[in-house]
């Protein structure tokens, strides 16, 4: 009896690290950094580590609409760059463009780069992972053609806006990733088109057989995607008030990263918008953690690998 | 005027690289008709369900649908007709819950937000009147293939079709599930629907349809009703030949195997929530069955056995060997043929051939390490012959055969390596009559020559007609064990739902 | 003396050369009992406006920025400013350098002075090839704005071919024994950095033309050094990262203590070639 | 009748580009090149390929392993730094060690780091995603720390032979790499090491239920992927007579990117060693081609997204 009362309560501690792995680490991490520096306890530091990782964070609320249905996007990072860089050179100052048509002109940019990753990969069947390598490298010698490989400066103070602005303590582009995050978690979880996107990455034949859509669902995936790319890319050039063509660069895997580490499975099928927040604050948590510490760069770099590791394996323990 | 026949598929003809798989086969429904499609595993059965039901398209022939032509592109056009499947191979998402499966690609909504709560109660309800108590929020993963099927069925009932086509339902359920099933189905009949009704089971066929039509080699050989045609007759429209005793076990069923050596021995075997204190033992030369209803928690106990899960608590020894591991029981002449030949039978991208040999590199293998191509190829030649699977080559990915072959490769596999026990759960789940008889022999075969086996069936005339022994178990305990000679349908029946002891006065 | 507290933001510390200036500039500050932090933008910079951003809330009296992007940077840049930090850019520039004060060198001048030297080599005429750093990289921009600035006064010499190798060795080597058994007539190989020159140079001489074909980079790294000692590499522009490093200190520590300081203090690239380089090979 | 004369030629013909669809499009690109610029078809300038792509198409060689089971190995780019450095470590002038010390240190170091990620993976269930990245980053932080961010130079002659040396025409490097190719295809094509990898790639658990040692064949192909990584470290230090701690960055995309248009799925049970060959070809080729015909390197990346679509869509027909 005793037995059967002890295998019960260890069931249920690896149960509890198995649900809530990542949130138990997430928190561990955020109480050790409390202690370990004083500056990282504040009100302006916590919303630092929002705001400086509110483009990632953008990137991978689509993100994990791909991972979800099984697929991976490789072009995010270059529709950040020509997204950002389309916009900025509109929204100079003296271009007499409203910076909203701007911003519009960014945003289906990115929705152009989805829809185009999305048909090859929806309709001609290309893995995704090389039909989204094809759009990166396009969008990023276009962008490179664009801007002739240099940055894009000198834009107007109304495009500056959303990077730069703080509504009381609260930055602008908090606000907008908290949006996005709500929106994301909406349509994941809550609509018929969330339900979709599981069921093609936790079986396409089911899922077709279901009377699902599954091309039109797959393709929307990428044009999502490829909407906050652009999103994420009007933030970040308003943030540093500049239209980067190189800018972006190896954003797809931090995206991915916060993505698989907030639970979603590379294979398809599981995962969530808020798990890919719990997997940005983990990755952003630790890296304003170990600056404020005064951690060497080469030793941050070995620490982060492994408490990644750890963070993950406390989530894992399921099987 | 309504046409004579709500369904009418002429002259089909349908070719996959390197197979015909229909030639100019038709089939006529009318409705209110229940109406059996059989024949031999890759006679082309699912093949034109699939057809109709959107996933194929056809490449000669036409379908009428209340007289007018029809042709769904996908499968969302058939569903939006009235046109629902129960696929052969279930086909649900795993990572899914319950509900969510049932109203895949067909969600309640407010128009904007999905209404969770009414379909969990659909669902419910649905299941309720099928007999099942199954949560509508457990994921589909954490089923039994038997629950699955039943998940599968419930689906195809969710929205009101016209035309429902039931590939294979009950190969994975047992026969209290199967009456709640035709239950609904004559019901369903009364309304005026239509059910295209596949099965390798002649008893169904004779309880339930109205009308047969038999396919074979993906040709039409006839069509008739079922108060017209007599067992034999209709087997030999299957098979195009005289088949008789299909349950031939020539080894005596007697007692004699008491004094045989014990070749394994379970102890006490218990997990948690699955199955409790399990005791038996398996004699060289017999066939020891087990009977159970759905969950009665059979194949966690084999899987145990086998290695695949860790026991809590007890022991399985064979040959005197401690076993705990898939790598101990395969070296110590186990082998064990699943229940689910998708999740963990075959590695459907692979070839017959690779299939074929997984389990038994050594055997063709020069020094363990490289690959005698040539032996292997031999081999698995001679498996698809002996076993008679249906493939164009042994080079076929085994995801392309039909799923009766696609089982004959998992069985071909285990025989391959001539085990001491073979642990089979299910094991003619989807294979037609006359194959279902070569395995027969085979296991015959084995256990002659001193081999065992233990078999998981739900298939009660198969399970009494090949069993010495039988043991029954009732969610996840072992209610009884009998003499092959001791045992009716009844009696088994009783003791799986827990009322056995009726019997002990 | 106060224990200032300065702060380091450097663009990338996987950069050898920035490696170096940091730790002078970190032996320097320990000499003088500051308390040193060093971050790494990791080549970008985005991090480095945050790691900015982070140092403004934390509070420090004088920010460092090696600007691995002219453009981000400056707005990080802007944000000390307006934070009343004192800020000061080190190494190379940001977009408009007259918002604080700034110790180094321009990227533009390290370009010019290699693209003057070869036209020099080359008696105003001939074909050179090209070998630039990543596209849309601050030092890379700079320093082929150095170079197609020169070649307006050259018209008679001929870039056959310009591609980026983003800052590698091999892809130097790659790209340079790509365009040699094309057959044509290479006179000049203008590096944007010496890792490129050095591939650039070992492909010339496997294809047997060590001698026949100007070779020079920019940065003077060790291997680059040993090279024009040896009379392989021809030539390259020295950044004195050292004295930067240390010199950088000396100015945040004067603006810590709230001494005026100078807009610019140039330290600039020397030129070295066989015939200096004796004077900066340290056995 | 004649409809199904005209049916079975028209499936031939896409039979023909679904088998042989890469192959084509390499031979089309090799036959265009040749066309456009004299300088392609030379002895020299198709040995030159070969040995420029060496380095990654040894990569690619153990990435093949890694994706045929359904995993993927972000860790090589990192290991190619680490084991260069130590390797030219040892091997530095007047360093007294044997340069083929140095070279077993080299291979050691990459088999602990593939056997490192093998651990996480096939015992602790890590996803391959996330514990090939977290030995990336430990990995590189571990060189950083190692050089101090500084290039080995100096190397010995003895060590510089395998990247600077040709038989007659043909470098050593190539030589190599054919070499690692045909073991590659050998091993995994020809024993039964390589079928267990297939099968579990194709159905892990129907591997395991059929006595594969899933773990022991998991693990193995990450130690696979290390030694090459390795190898490909001092393949490249040789070739480039320095140990770069930054170096080999982003070499992982380049061999994903080959096996993957050679046919392989990152979904596992699919994929060839030839083929990734096959990859690496069109893309070198593509590259020393548009390098040849002075195309501007942004336009070069338009070109090459899409004409690697072009190769993969041909070669998709299949479904
Ligand atoms: N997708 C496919 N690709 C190639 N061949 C196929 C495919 N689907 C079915 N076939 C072939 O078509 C033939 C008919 O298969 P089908 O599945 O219709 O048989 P079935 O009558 O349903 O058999 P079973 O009783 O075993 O389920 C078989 O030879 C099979 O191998
Ligand atoms: N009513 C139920 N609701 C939910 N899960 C159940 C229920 N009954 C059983 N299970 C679970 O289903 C599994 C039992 O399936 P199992 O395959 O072992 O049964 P079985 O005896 O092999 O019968 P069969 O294979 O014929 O369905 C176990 O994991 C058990 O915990
Ligand atoms: O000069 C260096 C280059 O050599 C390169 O390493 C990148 O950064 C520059 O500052
Ligand atoms: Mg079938
Ligand atoms: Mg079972």
């Amino acid at each position: 009896m005793n037995k059967n009362v002890d295998s019960a309560k260890k069931i249920d501690i690896s149960k509890i690290l198995g649900k809530y792995g990542v949130y138990i680490a997430l928190l561990v991490l955020f109480v050790v950094m409390s202690f370990a520096s004083n500056s990282f306890l504040t009100v302006t530091n916590l919303f630092n580590i929002l705001k400086q990782n509110a483009v990632y964070g953008v990137l991978a609320v689509g993100m994990t609409f791909v991972i979800v249905t099984g697929g991976i996007d490789l072009s995010v990072g270059a529709i950040v760059a020509l997204a950002a860089c389309f916009a900025t050179k509109l929204a100079q100052d003296g271009s007499g463009v409203p910076v909203i048509v701007a911003i519009l002109v960014g945003l289906i940019t990115g929705v152009a780069c989805g829809a185009f990753s999305g048909l090859f990969i929806a309709i001609a069947n290309i893995p995704a992972f090389i039909a989204t390598l094809a759009t990166c490298t396009i969008a990023r010698g276009i962008v490179f053609v664009f801007t002739d490989g240099r940055p894009i400066t000198g834009v107007s103070d109304a495009y500056k806006y959303m990077g730069r602005t703080s509504w009381g303590p609260v930055p602008v582009m908090v606000v907008i990733y908290l949006l996005f995050l709500v929106v994301g978690t909406f349509l994941l979880k809550y609509t018929k088109y969330g339900r979709h996107v599981f069921a093609i990455g936790g079986n396409k034949r089911a899922a077709l057989v279901s009377g699902v859509n599954v091309k039109m669902t797959e393709f929307l995936v990428y044009v999502i995607s490829g909407f906050c790319a652009a999103f994420a890319g009007l933030l970040l050039s308003s943030r540093i008030q500049t239209g980067q063509p190189a800018g972006g660069e190896g954003y797809e895997l931090d995206a991915i990263t916060a993505a698989v580490i907030g639970g979603a499975s590379l294979s398809g099928g599981k995962g969530s918008v808020f798990g890919s927040f719990i997997g940005i604050l983990v990755v952003g948590i630790l890296t304003n953690g170990l600056d404020l510490l005064n951690v060497s760069s080469y030793y941050q770099q070995i620490i982060k690998g492994a408490i990644i590791l750890l963070a993950v394996m406390a989530d894992r323990k399921k099987d | 005027m309504a046409n004579e026949y709500l369904l009418e598929i002429k002259n089909v003809r349908k070719e996959f690289p390197g197979v015909v798989a229909l030639d100019n086969v038709s089939l006529f429904l009318k409705r209110g008709e229940i109406h059996a499609l059989v024949g031999e595993n890759g006679a082309g059965k699912s093949t034109l369900m699939k057809i109709l039901a959107g996933i194929y398209s056809l490449d000669q022939g036409e379908i009428l649908y209340d007289g007018k032509p029809f042709q769904a592109k996908k499968p969302v056009d058939a569903l939006e007709k009235g046109i629902a499947m129960v696929h052969q191979e279930l086909d649900l998402i795993p990572e899914m819950t319950v509900e969510e499966n049932v109203f895949a690609g067909r969600e309640k909504s407010n128009g904007i937000v999905i209404d969770k709560r009414g379909m969990e109660k659909r669902t419910k309800d649905l299941m309720e009147s099928l007999g099942i108590d199954i949560s509508p929020k457990t994921k589909i993963k954490e089923l039994s293939t038997a629950q699955q099927q039943m998940v599968a069925i419930t689906r195809a009932l969710a929205f009101d079709a016209e035309i429902i086509i039931m590939d294979e339902p009950t190969s994975a359920i047992t026969d209290r599930e199967v009456e709640q099933l035709f239950k609904i189905i004559r019901k369903l009949k009364a309304q005026g629907k239509a059910i295209v009704y596949i099965s390798h089971k002649m008893d169904e066929i004779y309880s339930l349809t109205d009308q047969i039509t038999v396919f074979r080699d993906g040709c039409l050989i006839g069509s008739v009703a079922t108060k017209d045609v007599t067992p034999e007759k209709l087997i030999n429209m299957m098979v195009g030949r005289e088949l008789n005793d299909v349950y031939d076990k020539s080894s005596p069923k007697t007692e004699d195997y008491d004094e045989n050596e014990v070749l394994l021995k379970v102890e006490n075997l218990t997990r948690e929530n699955e199955f409790y204190n399990i005791n038996f033992e398996v004699k060289r030369g017999e066939i020891l069955g087990f009977f159970g209803l759905m969950g009665a928690g059979r194949t966690e106990v084999m899987d145990t056995v086998f290695g695949l899960r860790k026991a809590e608590k007890g022991t399985v020894t064979m040959k005197g060997n401690q076993m705990g591991t898939v790598k101990k029981a395969i070296s110590n002449g186990m082998a064990y043929i699943t229940e689910d030949r998708k999740i963990s039978g075959l590695n459907l991208i692979a070839s017959v051939k690779d299939n074929i040999s997984i389990a038994y590199m050594d055997m063709v293998t020069k020094g363990k390490f490289l690959i005698d191509f040539k032996k292997e190829k031999e081999n698995a030649d001679e498996l698809i012959k002996k076993i008679k699977i249906k493939c164009s080559s042994r080079d076929t990915l085994a995801g392309t055969l039909s799923g009766g072959n696609q089982q004959k490769i998992v069985i071909a596999k285990w025989f391959m390596g001539n085990p001491d026990l073979l642990i089979m759960d299910e094991p003619t789940r989807g294979i037609d009559i006359g194959a279902k008889a070569e395995i027969y022999k085979l296991m015959d075969m084995l256990v002659k020559s001193g081999k065992s086996i233990i078999m998981i069936s739900s298939e009660t005339p198969e399970l009494l007609g090949m069993s010495d022994r039988v043991i029954v178990m009732h969610e996840g305990y072992q209610t009884g064990e009998f003499r092959c000679g001791e045992l009716d349908q009844d009696k088994l029946m009783a003791y799986a739902i827990g009322e056995g002891n009726k019997y002990h006065q | 003396a106060e224990n200032y507290k300065i702060a380091w933001v450097d663009g990338n510390l996987a950069n050898e050369s920035n490696a170096i200036c940091t730790d002078a500039a970190k032996a320097y500050a320990e000499e003088n009992n500051v308390d040193f932090t060093l971050l790494d933008g990791q080549g970008s910079g985005e991090n480095q406006v945050s790691q900015i951003e982070t140092l403004i809330a934390q509070g420090v009296d004088c920010i460092i920025v090696q600007p691995y992007d002219a453009a981000a940077c400056q707005v990080g840049v802007e944000a000390a400013i307006d934070a009343d930090i004192p800020v000061l850019v080190t190494k190379t520039t940001i977009e408009d350098n007259s918002i604080c004060p700034f110790v180094g060198q321009d990227d533009t001048v390290a370009g010019e002075m290699e693209m003057e030297w070869m036209a020099e080599q080359l008696g105003g005429k001939g074909n050179i090839v090209v070998i630039e750093g990543p596209t849309g990289i601050s030092a890379a921009i700079q320093r082929n704005d150095g170079i197609t600035k020169t070649l307006e006064k050259y018209p008679d010499i001929t870039v056959l071919h310009t591609q980026p190798a983003d800052w590698n060795r091999d892809e130097g080597m790659s790209l340079m024994e790509t365009w040699l058994q094309e057959g044509k007539e290479i006179d000049g190989v203008v590096a944007h950095n010496d890792e490129m020159a050095l591939g650039a140079y070992d492909a010339i001489a496997d294809a047997g033309k060590a001698g026949e074909i100007k070779v020079i980079g920019i940065d003077a790294i060790d291997a680059a050094k040993k090279s024009v000692a040896a009379g392989e590499l021809d030539a390259t522009v020295l950044q004195d990262v050292e004295t930067i490093g240390q010199k950088t200190v000396e100015v945040a520590i004067e603006m810590c203590k709230g001494e005026k300081v100078d807009d610019v203090y140039n330290v600039d690239p020397v030129l070295l070639t066989k015939d200096n380089i004796a004077d900066y090979v340290t056995e």
